[in-house]
């Protein structure tokens, strides 16, 4: 019973999950189930994606994506999260501003980026701005819904010792939400990825890692860049994914001790 | 209030937004940003000069906004199915979740534009590509929200499961499955938008119709209040589809929202 | 102080309604304690739920102090049935019983202290540093009755306060109740089942008729005080009074019902 | 820097200007290497675009000074009310340097053979649609007899291969390369007849920076003149720079067709895009190509 | 039928580890009811929960019918003392009750049938359509009560199952699982605070330490058979195990303190 289960490990499990995956692709690509010249095999791919490291220039258009992505997530939390709290908690604001809300929802930051080109002069404004506009919703719509699963009786217990409808969204609603906004929070920071890489991608630029798969896309062998970019972005991906679930494994003990599976 | 009286009063904001806009475009005149009263009379040369038969939907509408919509939602759909089934099993099973979680976090991670080359390598171009498309593209926050929801089942619900014990199928369509229900539907919402976007994506390589397809067309011939009509047809499109959506979850978590309501 | 005029209330509505208050009548001065007692389900939470102004009745008024209770009052504290519902998991125990103080103005050290006197009051004193979540069921009721009482209000109200706890740990709160009511002067609304504890610590019991709930007794309780765990419990009057109220409970109208 | 601006006068003396990694752009990077800017008190600062239409749109929104651009779109730009100038020409097709390709075994001989095909292009309403309707012509078909569909260059090979799309408009490298992998042919040389010698790209500005920096703007054509010179009669010179902005290698840049980089820029050679433009349909009124050039040139 | 050997169990680890059971032994047979008693927070529920195979004990080991247990054993019911989150708030009362019963292979009108029947048993004959946050507390308490009656377990496990009803409806709750009990042979393990129930229902008392829990005490109780609200409660015997209960309870060791 002491003696640990290697299947316990979360990094074995994962390395073997991607392995497998890796194997896969990699017999799909030799058996010519995938087209290799639409498609590169995995290994020639991981290959490329393992010689970016060295490649300085992609190095420094990481970290340049990394910085609009985290701008316009900070700015995203900091936007989406009250105005879900207003919304989930004023009936009336919520219904007045549903049709707006829902209306401007599904307009895809995709198609806004040629406008968005024609009103920005500086590229980094722009791509945080789509990456607000893109990753406010998840942030928002989960705020919502978590305000809606608060158990009104501890909602009831802080109205009932005098408290107003402020002390009681801020110390029980938001609490008791927050797992549900976390989750959020982590649904959009992927999105927030996509999107800055994409309004990169479409929208031209020096810096990125989008721009770094622009300046490759005119050669012959341009679909092994794209694709080892975006192994790479998949891999920023797990690591934020990752620290963002430790950070609610501290902050949300209360919530797991009672629930999670053991 | 009477129903249509109701209706009018929830949208108020919107004529009033919509006025602000006419002002200020004409104000700035940017030429990529018409004023909506030219969007409008674009939208309406583009959708709805057809004949009166076919309720005056121009052929353009008819070939592509029902064609769009249908791959849209065959694509919410497999995404549903996927998602749910993935995310209860990942959420329920502690080793399974360790295995392919990573592989989860990697796939959303990465932009959907960079995938469309894999997509047309395994499917080649046409519906079936773009509904795989869509649904790789949406399926992560149903996935995300229904393996969180499963996770996080009240440990004393599930241990009166055990008591009396339920057989897994029990547990899972009658405990885990309606209590994860409020997080599986909140990020179904999520998809449903994201799946308009997803949509048009995937009609702007290679495509011969849709509303990407169309808004590719109007982008290509600098026809700004052309681009813009589409844009509005994917809000409307979007609302429509919300609000059909909100409709059915208000029957579904009934149980839900009186439950949690405070009085 | 409090004030009940006509109060009904129904649930729902159409067929599947429910009709839980029928007309409640009751009149509670400054610095009683009053005993609600009635058959399960017949609407005692609902009465509490409605002079807390956490629900809007259907019908008739809560008036306390000459104003109408429209929404919460202040100065008043509860203590919920669901006791375990009505903790804040994300908050330590101290930190759930001295949060309320945050409206009393005090500083947070002051907090804490009064947090801490309260728990040990109830026989917690090691629990402070725990979430709710890790104490047992009577635990977690009495951190609910420590956050009520030690937030001293004006108007306490508890519903089924002492219901989980043991015999011993029972009588212990019972007294500390009467002794933070005398000490702060506070009004008490305090429903039970348990028909001894509504006599030993009332100074009136009311009793309430099954749904639509009316009051079908209201009994001044005329013990001589202070009130201890053995002497008072075998005093005569004791004895009669309960079996007066049990009977009344059980439906049986006896001829002694008196409204003071 | 300022003051070397202030000497020679110019307005503006650094720039940003969107260059797509294709042979078009080489000039730009000729003139950038050699020091041509510098020799004129000019700082450019090439930034790569993803394509034309970004790359206007960048130009309204100011993120970029100028631009290199296609001429078919800069026209329906400006017939849409878009107000750009052109301040340099950078390249002109040649023959077989965008060519109608076909798979190997293809079915399709002639341009005839066409009817009811798909045929991919990189961009719709662009030269390539318009060539490739110019061809169709000459072959009694019209547009309406194909559908044509976007991919872009590198993933034609492939649509090729799998049959998704029956012929491809492909250019330098991604038109070699489809040969040497997939056995791809040529179906028809779309820059002949009515399109042979064709200008394809140029240098884009708004109108409001040609009247502001009018200086500049001299400056920065007598660089690029320069440079175009080199272009114009060194491949060498072009086969060195591409692999260095491209991802073509040195390999594919010996092998490759190139088209011609025009040293001057001439209204008459533009006024064929816009006459060819209007007679296709593209544009529904006829637009001068004076109109596009900033008025110092006369 | 159950056999506890030295069950002890500890929360947590590290300096905050609570030691809850300490070395318990305890045999049921089969068709007894236990009464387990003892302070609030003294380790009762984490002994329940242990029986039930919903926690695995730090120690020892619980065996049933000669198995050990390591995950919830079949046929099977508990009353959980937090009922109201016990009850699925998705699903009808009737629902509720009659969701177990799939186990037992019963057709659904058979089970609809059965979970009326509970209910009524109950006295909620008028609440099966309605959802459990629709009901009172003690309500809720009776729904859970009828979910475990309704299915027929063989070890019944009970967590102060009738601490939010009135005395009456108390008293018929205890009456109604003694009578099923009888009728089904089941084994039954109940705790409780009142002590007076402990020796009304029980076959035998088991008196608990504080924590870490350890037996002080275990009783049987020789009353006369069919036990009756009145006349049982007035028997001498009862008064004096009453008394001896209580006495232990308090943690006053008496001399005549005996292990049957
Ligand atoms: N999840 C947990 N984590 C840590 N400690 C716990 C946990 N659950 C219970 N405890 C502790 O174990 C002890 C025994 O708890 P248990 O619930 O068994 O008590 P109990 O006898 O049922 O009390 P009550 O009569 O009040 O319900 C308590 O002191 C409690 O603080
Ligand atoms: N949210 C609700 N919706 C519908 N009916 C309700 C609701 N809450 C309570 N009721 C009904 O109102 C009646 C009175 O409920 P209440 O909770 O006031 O009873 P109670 O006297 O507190 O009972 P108990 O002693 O069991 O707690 C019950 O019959 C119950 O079914
Ligand atoms: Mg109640
Ligand atoms: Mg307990």
């Amino acid at each position: 019973m002491t003696r640990r289960n290697p299947l316990d490990s979360r990094l074995l499990c994962g390395a073997l999950g991607v392995a497998g995956l890796f194997c896969v692709l990699e017999v799909a690509g030799r058996a010519g189930l995938i087209d290799p010249l639409a498609f590169p095999l995995a290994s020639t791919v991981l290959g490329r994606a393992v010689a970016l490291v060295t490649d300085g220039e992609f190095l420094s258009d990481v970290v340049s994506t990394l910085g609009a992505w985290a701008t316009g997530l900070l700015l995203t939390v900091a936007i989406a999260v009250p105005a879900g709290l207003l919304l989930g908690s004023l009936p009336r604001v919520e219904s007045a501003l549903r049709p707006i809300v829902e209306f401007l929802r599904p307009i895809p930051s995709i198609a806004l980026i040629p406008l968005a080109l024609a009103v920005f002069s500086d590229r980094f404004d722009m791509k945080v701005t789509l990456v607000v506009y893109a990753a406010t919703w998840p942030i928002l719509i989960n705020t919502m819904y978590g305000l809606k699963d608060v158990d009104p009786l501890a909602k009831e217990t802080l109205r009932s010792f005098g408290f107003g409808k402020p002390a009681v969204l801020w110390r029980v609603s938001l609490p008791s939400t927050a797992p549900f906004i976390a989750t959020g929070v982590r649904l959009a920071s992927a999105i927030a990825l996509i999107v800055a890489i994409s309004a990169e991608l479409l929208g031209g630029g020096t810096d990125g890692i989008g721009s770094y798969v622009l300046e490759s896309a005119g050669g012959v062998d341009a679909t092994q860049y794209v694709i080892a970019a975006a192994i790479w972005a998949g891999v920023i991906g797990v690591v934020t994914n990752g620290l963002f679930v430790l950070a609610e494994r501290r902050l949300f003990r209360w919530h797991t001790a009672r629930t999670e599976v053991v | 209030m009477s129903g249509p009286l109701r209706v009018a009063g929830r949208l108020w904001p919107v004529p009033v937004i919509v006025a602000l806009w006419e002002l200020l475009t004409r104000y700035l005149e940017i030429l990529s940003f018409p004023p909506p009263s030219q969007i409008a009379a674009s939208a309406y040369t583009m959708w709805l000069t057809g004949p009166a038969e076919r309720l005056w939907l121009t052929e353009a509408a008819l070939e592509n906004i029902p064609a769009s919509v249908g791959r849209l939602l065959a694509g919410w759909v497999l995404a549903g199915i996927v998602g749910i089934t993935l995310g209860v099993a990942l959420g329920r099973s502690p080793l399974l979740f360790r295995l392919i979680d990573p592989l989860v976090q990697f796939a959303r991670a990465i932009p959907p534009p960079m995938l469309l080359a894999l997509f047309l390598a395994l499917f080649a171009i046409g519906p079936r590509m773009q509904i795989n498309f869509i649904a790789f593209g949406i399926v992560w926050p149903i996935l995300i929200n229904a393996c969180e929801g499963a996770r996080h089942v009240d440990r004393q619900h599930l241990d009166t499961a055990s008591v009396f014990g339920l057989t897994g199928r029990e547990r899972l369509f009658r405990i885990i499955l309606p209590s994860a229900m409020p997080k599986i539907f909140a990020g179904l919402r999520v998809s449903l938008s994201l799946a308009l976007i997803l949509m048009v994506l995937s009609e702007l390589i290679g495509s011969t119709d849709g509303i990407g397809y169309q808004l590719l067309d109007a982008q290509r011939s600098y026809d700004f209040p052309g681009v813009w009509a589409t844009i509005v047809v994917l809000g409307v499109l979007g609302y429509a589809l919300n609000s059909a959506f909100l409709a059915a979850e208000r029957r579904v978590l009934s149980w839900h929202r009186s439950a949690k309501q405070t009085t | 102080m409090l004030e009940i005029t006509n109060l009904s209330h129904t649930y729902g509505s159409g067929p599947t309604a429910h009709n839980a208050l029928g007309g409640i009548n009751l009149k509670v001065a400054q610095g009683e304690l009053v005993c609600v007692v009635g058959p399960s389900g017949c609407g005692k939470s609902t009465l509490l739920r409605s002079i807390a102004g956490l629900i809007r009745p259907s019908g008739g008024q809560v008036t306390l102090n000459g104003t109408r209770v429209e929404r919460t009052p202040d100065n008043l504290a509860v203590v919920f049935q669901d006791y375990s519902r009505s903790l804040f998991p994300w908050m330590s125990v101290a930190d759930n019983v001295s949060l309320p103080l945050r409206r009393k103005g005090l500083d947070k050290p002051r907090r804490k202290q009064a947090a801490l006197e309260a728990l040990e009051e109830v026989g917690l004193q090691g629990a402070s540093a725990k979430y709710p979540w890790q104490l047992s069921g009577g635990m977690q009721q009495r951190v609910s009755i420590a956050r009520a009482l030690a937030y001293r209000p004006a108007l306490l109200l508890m519903d089924e306060p002492f219901g989980s706890v043991d015999a011993q740990t029972r009588e212990d709160l019972e007294d500390l109740t009467l002794r933070v009511r005398g000490l702060h002067n506070m009004t008490i609304v305090l429903i039970t089942h348990d028909i001894d504890e509504s006599v030993y610590v009332g100074d009136r019991v009311v009793v309430l008729s099954k749904s639509p709930a009316g009051i079908v007794g209201d009994l001044r309780v005329h013990l001589p005080g202070p009130r201890d765990q053995i002497t008072t419990r075998e005093h005569p009057d004791f004895v009669h009074l309960r079996a007066e109220v049990g009977r009344l409970v059980r439906g049986m109208r006896s001829p002694s019902t008196s409204t003071p | 820097d300022t003051t070397s601006a202030n000497a020679g006068g110019l307005e503006k003396a650094s720039i940003k200007m969107g260059a797509l990694p294709i042979p078009d752009s080489a000039a730009l990077y000729i003139a950038r290497d050699k020091g041509f800017f510098k020799a004129e008190g000019l700082t450019v600062e090439i930034e790569p675009v993803p394509g034309g239409a970004q790359a206007q749109q960048s130009l309204m929104g100011g993120t970029l000074d100028a631009t290199q651009t296609n001429y078919v779109s800069t026209f329906l730009a400006v017939s849409k009310g878009q107000k750009m100038k052109i301040i340099s020409d950078l390249y002109q097709a040649a023959p077989n340097s965008f060519n109608l390709m076909v798979p190997k075994d293809s079915g399709i001989k002639t341009p005839a053979d066409l009817k009811g095909k798909k045929i991919a292009v990189n961009s719709k309403q662009n030269i390539g649609t318009l060539a490739v309707t110019t061809v169709l012509k000459t072959h009694g078909l019209t547009e309406k007899d194909v559908e044509f569909v976007e991919f872009p260059f590198p993933q034609m090979g492939a649509q090729l291969a799998s049959k998704t799309v029956d012929a491809a408009w492909m250019t330098e490298p991604a038109l070699t390369a489809a040969q040497k992998t997939i056995g791809a042919q040529k179906l028809a040389d779309t820059m002949v007849d009515s399109t042979a010698d064709f200008p394809i790209a140029g240098v884009a500005v708004t109108e409001k920076f040609a009247t502001d920096n009018p200086k500049t703007v001299a400056a920065f054509q007598r660089a690029i003149a320069k440079a175009q010179q080199i272009a114009a009669t060194d491949r060498k010179a072009v086969e060195e720079i591409l692999p260095t902005y491209t991802q073509i290698d040195a390999a594919t840049a010996a092998v490759i067709t190139l088209g011609s980089f025009p040293t001057s820029l001439d209204e008459t050679r533009l006024q064929r895009v816009a006459d060819l433009m209007l007679e296709q349909g593209y544009l529904t009124s006829a637009i001068d190509a004076k109109t596009i050039l900033p008025g110092n040139l006369g």
